[in-house]
């Protein structure tokens, strides 16, 4: 029955390759269609969430049948059960916004990319082979190019043509790593390698984490790789620019931590933790002021986005099991919230006509839904308590502290007050300036952006149920024994 | 004995390699590939005995009518055909 | 001469086809033998309409004779022509003449046309440069005739007559 | 060594000699048109020799005659396209504007492009000529 | 000129770097561990003498089924970036009739040799992929050939999709058959072509994964040329 | 130094070369290009066994005698990954240029800040 | 339910009802309901003080700890009355419904900080307190909220880092717990033991803590806010902002010393009679005092001038802690109560004075006295006791102050005190005369006195300063409680420091005979004296507006021109300079890294490819 998670894969895969056919049947069709699928996905994401929960027991998916690491295989443990259900569920929803927020054609493509997007961002999240991650890497990237360009304006082709290139630099150096990772011990199987972890030659190991890492990075926007990302969020559709916020990223930084702590035996290994933490630092400062004096709403939210990302990469690379868990909580809450303010922006955006903090003044006034969801997201990314970000701000801030990291900390502050300031910029320009004649809100996205504002409040009244998931994805990454227990691992050995 | 050809082979190769970074235009570096494209069709054939393996002739085959076509098209380019 | 009926351009394609996946396969396995056929049949009926006009009058046993005969003939002339270019290269002093001369021809099938225009290409110190209507503009190493009939008769002549019966 | 063998070889050398024959064409020759002249013929020929000398080759070092069809294929398809790619460059060669060597004698090609522009333009006023008339109805 | 020096200054460390890194890989040297055991399991799992074949159908079969993905990505992210209201070709000259008649000549050949490719893909270095390629080669002669030319996407996109539900449906009758999805029911379950290893129909499923993304390939990669040769019109 | 391994790792220098360096995209994507080929190359080197063949176990080649079939499959799925790569870099740059009307990275900058 | 439970969550509850309903009138009525049960239990909770009462609410990643005591029911106690008195007030002076959630919601807030038993309640209820109060700021003054927002997030930053190191370490938030294992940090310390915390870490704990409280009681140089905060907001809700909340950084104070103040006495060692630690907070204090003063002279605004008045007393309260010993941490006590009282007074008495008149400047002010009779007599009892004139709280309170702190030789402290007294009669001068005597502008013809709620209001605070002036002995009773001995002596009226006495009953004879005196010569005189004010001349030409010296316009330029140089140093304005020297910066940076050429991006790789391959080398 397990093996049915397979469907996770299958279904967007074949959503994607039946919109072709279905165009030719009823082209009005291809929009709700995708609608459909990815409320589908989300209903098999939930039961493979539902269980995994239960039985505490990761679904392995063994493709084709093979045993690892003769086969691929799928590692759907509790990371990925719950990021599953959260690029599933942000995708559904996205997948609703786009039937309003896109207009321009071939909307057929559009829908085939949005579900490959989703597809390989789950792939990544799910896969248990360091090459196949490399697969559907390239797949997320790819259809993440196109839909970056999708508008077709000038500036969408400039800024997929910089996520191209930094892009491409960093898939050929991940792998070189995957090949020196493999030249050194003949298998690509994530368990199987970190089973053999200790049998690599140092100098090899060293080299070949830093390039995956490298490689990862470029796609987890890690300063100064991140260079495409303001573009890419700013001229890709509003959907997918809320999709590359709430999980695509993700899902790099997830391989990120993944690789990193399944080759934690190797020589030299802190290192380079200690360097993504300045990498972390560095994105974050950056991104915060870069965001702080931004004219474009748009641009803004993607700044502060990276900035966040840095610090779930921070938490990555403290090290810990309590610095994973806090991460992968920040990356929960800021899915949530980041979806939920790129869909409001964007939903401005289409009903006045841009991003630019202009049309913002008196949006209390014209889309109070709307203000109201950014102003409540914007508050719960300041870290205010009571809202879901605090909670995993908070964790963060512990596990830096254990990890003996003060100054990640007075980090965390300063950022927090950068934050804080640009963001009442917005929220004050919404409720107490201009004036304007209300606009009819679609209620199906102000319903979509209210079930986001719950959740947001839920958590950070009541954050517990959610820590405890936390936690165990964050073991999930971190026990890195009890990963390779978990692989029904063939014996083939040297 | 076979090796002494595709030394020969090879060096030919190398000789028309000349004219493609030599130019001195466009046209003749197209033409070097052409030219370098055949010869190497052969060289594979010959690595196919070498070997002594037939299914690298569908390799030689492969590379051929992809050769071909990719000549075809530079040229076409060349001339506004495209 | 005009098109052939489908059937019989079509048949003739997939006779084509059969063969060369015979070449193709080298082997008589009934396996491969039968998987060639359902592949020749289903890539016959898609290219047919652009693969052969004439269809199965191409194999009428006089122009297959006549094909056949052109083969030596023409072998021949593509060696004369590659030790002339042996000469005209390893000589010292490159003895070259070249220029752009015309020929006419009276061949009007399209696959005639271009065997000759392929002939000529390989042969003696030729190569086509452009085709259009009855005139090939031809580029020659060593022009001996500017004149289009002295050309023609030099450059097309000698192929004309084999093509001719093969192709028309 | 066997018949096939030797005579394979000895094609393969003969093939293998015209590929150099057409490595140095491509070298020496002051044009790209004489250039192709002499390099398209001995390569296609070369490629014969070599193709089809392995394949005959093969019957005495692997001992099979299977080699022979595909070599056969291969060779007939180079022999098929090599003059086709050949004629593409040299017409793309000279429609791009590559000039003809200066010791080239006649260019009767241009002469006729020049013809056809000419009518190509009395076609072109002709047609102007009667829309403009259809419009002054 | 600084950037220039700079750039190779760079790229000489890192070259060093990697150089180390790979000095201790010893080329040459038999490292193989999964792949060892491919070699030795490869005809008994799979049916296929090409291991290769059998790792990239069977063992890695997600791999490539992501693969296969990537190009319907590029293919479909072509399509949608070059899609304009009304497009055409605006090539200058149409070839002569030497390579107009060569395509017409050559196309069935192309394409027949591209199903041999893709057929024989567990017997020799062939695949669905090469040839896929070798049929969009023919389409893509066709295009030089001819300024008039134009693919049929009527046919082209929904041989795509059929083609992609076609793997899908295969990975899937394994997943309900065997167990497993992308399980090579067809060896493994009905056992049909064990008597047939080396010959042509053997090796399971993979001829038909092989055809479908033979087709599948062959479609896209046209479909990419015709995006990519066509321009739009004014006002498109 | 082995020569393939050379190769592979100057390929992939070459074409980080271009990326640095060359102010026409498509040089830069060629780049690009030249460092996939390095890096499918360097695949194929890790999983060379010398003295052996292909693994296709034909024409006497027994599993001792083949080489690592692993890394000519993760080739294959590279290449085409490369392939597709390449082919939404060039339509993105026809989109490019028919609105910026230039090639010159250091033109292709409205997007900033 | 719990009586604790019921305390924090009625206003919040009540809060939220009277946003929901909307209906004037029946907010009010849920509003002032929702103020009344806090105030109600925390009367009946008087004799349970010592009976543990705590309360439980289970978050799941961490429980929020509630629970009673002596001394925070004292705050409690301050809490809720003038939370009270503001809220009733607010009846007249409320705008909207969002005033009544968000003045309720802040009064839950501060109520839970002080009732907050473990670190992690005591944040969030702090946060919710700021949440609230900014939201109050915000619906008057963007610029101000916005200056408020920053530095409280500041500020509650710096505690979220202090509260994480502390549990990083100790692995609790409860407040039991961590005083316990600072005791024994500290004795292991003394001894040369290993201890947990390095001196670095607890600096930067007391640090972080410095400028958490720091914030929110208005302490020098992080007050900037308060007096934009304090002045831009509802006038009522401005009694609860400044009276109240304020109180909460005296409490987080007090905690400190109670956490860790034997820890920090040991680690950082003494300075005179005093510990480091403590003088710091002293010596800020006693900055807060003067700046504060200074400027609050200075003002032309009337609400300013009670925003920069309530600076300066708080800055008492600070000296109070900071000097450490149970009989000034008694003084400051006493005066945050003290303090709470007038100054909740003072702001109610200003919000009745803006709503009846509109105004907020003196300069269009006068002689409301016979207008608002009643209003002017809260404002002489307010007037007094921040005076500091007996027998009104703010005497008592501030008296118990200077011998604190002069008992404890500490010279500089002590002058600033007295500084700090000296400088509150001249801005008291300054309001008594401006606003309630002199030449009456005409359109304030028509003034009408308090309306009923504001009265009252305005009477309960009255009262209280009345009371507990005449009867310190209560406070001091409540106080010894607290600190478990008895610190202050005396009885009912008089207070008994060993070293001195005061006899408030005494004193209250002498001056309500001084009183009438004194009210019968103004009454009178204010009838024979009627000068146009502008009619001033000097040296025989008509002075400017800007040299119009008048008491209610520029009265104190001589002291501003004085003071100029001084004045130019201001710290808001530096924050400002920062901030924008920082978004400049920012500006810069941004565009400079983020330059939008691609080939600039893919050198940003090779230089992290490089920086990898000299780390690997
Ligand atoms: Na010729
Ligand atoms: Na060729």
């Amino acid at each position: 029955m397990s093996q049915y998670a397979s469907l996770l894969i299958a279904l967007p895969l074949f959503g994607a390759f039946f919109i072709p056919i279905l165009k030719r049947t009823s082209k009005n069709a291809v929009m709700p269609f995708l609608v459909l699928v990815t409320l589908i996905q989300t209903g098999i994401a939930a039961w493979v969430f539902n269980e995994v929960y239960t039985t505490g027991k990761p679904i392995i998916v063994l493709a084709g049948g093979f045993k690892p690491p003769v086969g691929i295989n799928l590692y759907i443990g509790h990371f990925a059960a719950l990021f599953v259900l959260v690029i599933a569920l942000a995708s559904f929803l996205m997948a609703v916004f786009s039937l309003r927020a896109v207009s321009i054609e071939p909307k057929d493509k559009y829908a085939m990319l949005f579900l490959l997007l989703m597809l390989g961002a789950t792939g990544m999240i799910s896969t248990g082979d360091i090459f196949n991650l490399f697969v559907f890497m390239e797949i997320t990237a790819i259809s993440a190019y196109a839909l970056t360009a999708y508008n077709k304006t000038g500036e969408a082709s400039e800024a997929a043509l910089k996520y191209i290139v930094l892009g491409g630099i960093g898939s050929s150096f991940f792998l070189v790593g995957v090949a020196l990772i493999y030249g050194s011990l003949g298998t690509l199987n994530m368990a199987h390698i970190a089973e053999l972890a200790h049998l690599v030659n140092p100098t090899v190991a060293k080299a070949g984490l830093a390039l995956l890492i490298f490689g990862l990075a470029v796609e987890a926007e890690q300063f100064p790789l991140n260079a495409w990302a303001p573009d890419a969020y700013q001229e890709a559709p509003h959907p997918v620019t809320a999709m590359f916020s709430a999980f695509v990223v993700k899902a790099s930084l997830y391989a990120m931590g993944r690789v990193i702590y399944i080759l934690s035996a190797v020589e030299g290994w802190d290192s380079i933790l200690r360097l993504l933490i300045i990498l972390g630092t560095l994105t974050v400062i950056i991104g915060e002021m870069s965001a702080l004096r931004q004219s474009n709403v748009k641009r803004m939210f993607a700044y502060s986005s990276i900035a966040q990302v840095g610090l779930i990469a921070v938490g990555l690379a403290l090290g810990t099991q309590a610095g994973l868990s806090a991460s992968v909580f920040h990356m929960f809450n800021h899915a949530i919230v980041k979806a939920l303010m790129f869909l409001a922006v964007g939903y401005v955006a289409l009903e006045l006509g841009g991003a630019e903090i202009s049309k913002f003044e008196g949006l209390g006034k014209k889309m109070p839904i709307t203000a109201f969801a950014i102003t409540v997201g914007a508050v719960s990314i300041i870290g205010i308590p009571l809202f879901n970000v605090f909670w995993s701000k908070v964790q963060l801030i512990l596990a830096a502290l254990n990890a003996q990291y003060t100054w990640v900390v007075a980090l965390i502050l300063g950022a927090s007050l950068v934050e804080a300031t640009y963001y009442i910029r917005l929220i004050h320009a919404m409720w107490f300036k201009g004036e304007g004649e209300k606009v009819k809100e679609s209620n199906v996205l102000a319903l979509v952006m209210l079930l986001l504002v719950a959740l947001i409040i839920v958590i950070g009244i009541y954050p517990e149920p959610f820590w405890n998931a936390m936690q165990k994805a964050g073991s999930d990454i971190f026990d890195v024994a009890q990963y390779v227990k978990n692989v029904p691992l063939l014996g083939v050995n040297p | 004995m076979i090796a002494v050809y595709l030394f020969l082979i090879a060096a030919a190769v190398v000789l028309s390699m000349y004219r493609f970074f030599r130019g001195p235009t466009t046209a003749d570096r197209i033409v070097a590939v052409d030219i370098m494209t055949t010869l190497t069709t052969g060289l594979m054939v010959l690595f196919a005995l070498y070997y002594k393996r037939a299914i690298f002739l569908d390799v030689a085959l492969v590379y051929a009518v992809l050769a071909f076509v990719g000549v075809v098209a530079f040229a076409r380019y060349m001339e506004g055909g495209l | 001469m005009g098109e052939a009926s489908r059937i019989s351009r079509y048949i003739y394609t997939v006779l084509t086809l059969f063969v060369i996946w015979l070449f193709l396969t080298s082997s008589f396995d009934p396996q491969e033998v039968a998987i060639g056929a359902i592949f020749a049949l289903i890539v016959g009926a898609l290219t047919y309409e652009v693969f052969t006009e004439r269809g199965l009058g191409n194999l009428s046993p006089k122009r297959v004779l006549y094909f056949i005969a052109y083969i030596p003939y023409f072998l021949w002339a593509m060696i004369k022509a590659n030790l002339d270019v042996a000469y005209r290269v390893l000589h010292p002093k490159r003895p070259i003449n070249p220029g752009i001369v015309e020929c006419k021809t009276v061949l009007t099938n399209n696959v005639g046309k271009l065997a000759l225009a392929n002939s000529i290409t390989l042969t003696p110190g030729t190569i086509t440069l452009d085709v259009k209507g009855n005139r090939y503009f031809i580029h020659w190493i060593d022009v001996k005739d500017e004149s289009v009939e002295g050309a023609s008769e030099k450059i097309t002549k000698p192929f004309e007559k084999f093509l001719k019966v093969i192709f028309e | 060594m066997s018949i096939a063998s030797l005579i394979g070889q000895v094609l393969v050398l003969i093939g293998a000699f015209f590929y150099v024959v057409s490595a140095l064409g491509l070298i020496r020759m002051p044009d790209v048109y004489n250039r192709m002249q002499t390099a398209t013929k001995s390569a296609t020929l070369g490629s014969l020799g070599v193709i089809i000398g392995a394949g005959i080759w093969a019957i005495g070092e692997v001992g099979s005659y299977s080699w022979i069809p595909k070599t056969l294929v291969i060779a007939i398809f180079l022999l098929l396209t090599n003059p086709i790619s050949a004629h593409a460059l040299i017409r793309a060669a000279y429609r791009s504007g590559v000039p003809l060597w200066e010791g080239s004698v006649v260019d009767k090609y241009k002469e006729a492009e020049k013809s056809l522009e000419r009518v190509e333009g009395i076609k072109g006023n002709l047609e102007e000529a009667l829309e403009e008339g259809e419009k002054d109805e | 000129m600084v950037k220039r020096i700079l750039a190779i200054v760079f790229i000489l460390i890192i070259g060093f770097w990697m150089a180390k890194a790979l000095d201790q890989i010893p080329f040459g040297q038999d490292r193989m561990l999964v792949g060892k055991y491919y070699l030795e399991h490869v005809t008994e799992d799979t049916g296929a003498i090409n291991a290769v074949t059998a790792v990239v159908v069977n063992y890695r079969g997600f791999d490539t089924l992501g693969e296969v993905t990537v190009l319907f990505i590029a293919s479909t992210g072509v399509a949608a970036l070059l899609w304009r209201k009304k497009r055409k070709r605006t090539a200058k000259t149409e070839g002569s009739i030497v390579l107009t008649t060569g395509a017409r000549l050559l196309l069935p050949f192309i394409m027949l040799f591209g199903a041999y490719i893709f057929i024989h893909g567990h017997l020799t270095p062939g695949g669905g992929f090469p040839g896929g390629a070798t049929i969009a080669t023919a389409f893509l002669f066709f295009y030089l050939a001819f300024t008039v030319y134009e693919i049929d996407h009527k046919i082209f996109e929904p041989l795509e999709g059929f083609a992609g539900l076609g793997y899908v449906t295969v990975g899937l009758i394994g997943l309900a058959i065997g167990g497993y999805f992308l399980f090579d029911w067809i060896w493994q379950t009905w056992g049909i072509g064990r008597e047939n290893v080396g010959r042509l129909l053997s090796a399971g499923f993979i001829p038909i994964i092989y055809t479908l993304i033979g087709i599948k390939v062959g479609t896209e990669l046209t479909g990419i040329v015709d995006n990519m040769i066509k321009e739009p019109e004014e006002g498109g | 130094m082995n020569p393939y391994y050379f190769a592979s790792i100057a390929l992939i220098l070459i074409g980080l070369y271009a990326v640095l360096t060359k102010r026409n995209v498509l040089k830069i994507l060629v780049g690009l290009s030249i460092m996939e080929t390095g890096v499918n190359l360097l695949l194929i080197s890790v999983g060379y066994v010398s003295g052996r063949s292909a693994p296709i176990l034909s024409e006497g080649i027994t599993p001792d005698r083949a080489v690592d079939p692993i890394p000519q499959a993760l080739v294959l799925t590279a290449i085409v990954i490369g392939v597709a790569t390449t082919a939404m870099a060039l339509s993105v740059v026809i989109n490019l240029y028919e609105r910026y009307k230039t090639l010159n990275v250091e033109e292709i900058r409205r997007l900033r800040g | 339910m719990n009586e604790l439970a019921l305390i924090v969550f009625t206003p919040l509850i009540a809060g939220a009802f009277a946003w929901l309903i909307d209906v004037k009138g029946i907010r009010e009525i849920v509003g002032v309901l929702g103020a009344a049960v806090p105030l109600g239990y925390t009367a009946l909770l008087y004799q349970k003080t010592g009976e543990g009462l705590s309360f439980v609410l289970n978050l799941g990643v961490f429980k929020l700890t509630f629970a009673l005591n002596t001394l925070n029911w004292f705050f409690l106690g301050i809490g809720a009355l003038v939370g009270f008195a503001a809220i009733l007030a607010l009846v007249s002076t409320g705008r909207d419904s969002y005033e009544w959630l968000f003045a309720l919601m802040s009064l839950s807030g501060v109520l839970g900080v002080f009732l907050a038993n473990d670190l992690m309640a005591f944040f969030i209820f702090w946060e919710i307190m700021t949440f609230a109060s900014f939201m109050m700021v915000l619906h008057y003054n963007k610029a101000a909220s916005l200056k408020y927002f920053l530095l409280s997030v500041f500020g509650a930053y710096a505690m979220l880092i202090a509260l994480g190191i502390i549990y990083a370490k100790l692995g609790t938030f409860d407040f039991a717990q961590i005083q316990q294992a600072m005791y024994k940090e500290a004795y292991a310390t003394a001894f040369g033991a290993d201890t947990l915390f390095s001196k670095g870490e607890s600096a930067l704990i007391y640090l972080l803590f410095l400028i958490a409280f720091g914030v929110k009681a208005g302490m020098f140089p992080l007050h900037v806010w308060a007096p934009d905060a304090y002045s831009e907001t509802n006038q009522s809700y401005a009694a609860m902002f400044s009276g109240v909340l304020s109180k909460a950084g005296v409490y987080g104070f007090v905690l400190l010393y109670i956490l860790m103040g034997t820890r920090l006495a040991i680690e950082f060692g003494g300075f005179r009679s005093t510990t480091k630690f403590g003088y710091i907070i002293a010596f800020l204090g006693g900055l807060t005092i003067i700046v504060g003063g200074l400027l609050a002279a200075l003002q032309e605004d009337i609400r300013k001038l009670f925003a920069y008045s309530s600076i300066s007393q708080l800055g008492y309260i600070l000296v109070g802690i900071g000097v450490g010993t149970a009989l000034s941490m008694q003084a400051a006590l006493f005066h945050a109560l003290s303090h709470a009282l007038f100054k909740g007074l003072f702001f109610l008495i200003v919000a009745t004075i803006v709503y009846r008149t509109d105004k907020t400047t003196f300069a269009d002010m006068g002689g409301l006295a016979e207008k608002m009779p009643f209003t002017f007599a809260m404002a002489f009892v307010a007037i007094l006791s921040l005076a500091g004139i007996p027998p009104l709280v703010g005497f008592a309170s501030k008296w118990v102050l200077f011998e604190a702190v002069i008992s404890q030789n500490l010279p500089i402290l002590g002058g600033m005190v007295f500084f700090g007294s000296a400088i509150g009669f001249v801005y008291l001068i300054r309001f008594t005369y401006a606003v309630w005597f002199g030449q009456r502008p005409s359109e304030l013809e028509n003034t009408k006195d308090a309306p009923l709620p504001m009265a009252t209001a305005m009477a309960i605070l009255a009262l209280f300063n009345v009371v507990l002036g005449i009867a310190p002995g209560l406070v001091a009773r409540e106080l010894n409680k607290i600190f478990g001995k008895e610190v202050i002596g005396g009885n009912l009226f008089v207070l008994d420091l060993g070293f001195g006495r005061y006899n408030a009953l005494a004193i209250l004879i002498y001056l309500v005979v001084g009183i009438v005196i004194a009210g019968i010569i103004y009454f009178m005189g204010a009838k024979v004296r009627k000068v146009p004010v502008t009619d001033t001349y000097q040296s025989g030409n008509p002075v400017t507006m800007e040299y119009n010296l008048t008491i209610r316009r520029n009265f104190f330029l001589p002291l501003k021109e004085t003071l100029a140089f001084w004045l130019r140093i201001s710290f808001d304005k530096l924050y400002q300079d920062i901030g924008a020297w920082v978004e400049d910066l920012a500006e810069v940076l941004r565009n400079y890294v983020y330059n939008g050429n691609v080939q600039s991006y893919a050198w940003y790789l090779a230089v992290v490819l490089l920086i990898l391959a000299l780390w690997g080398v």
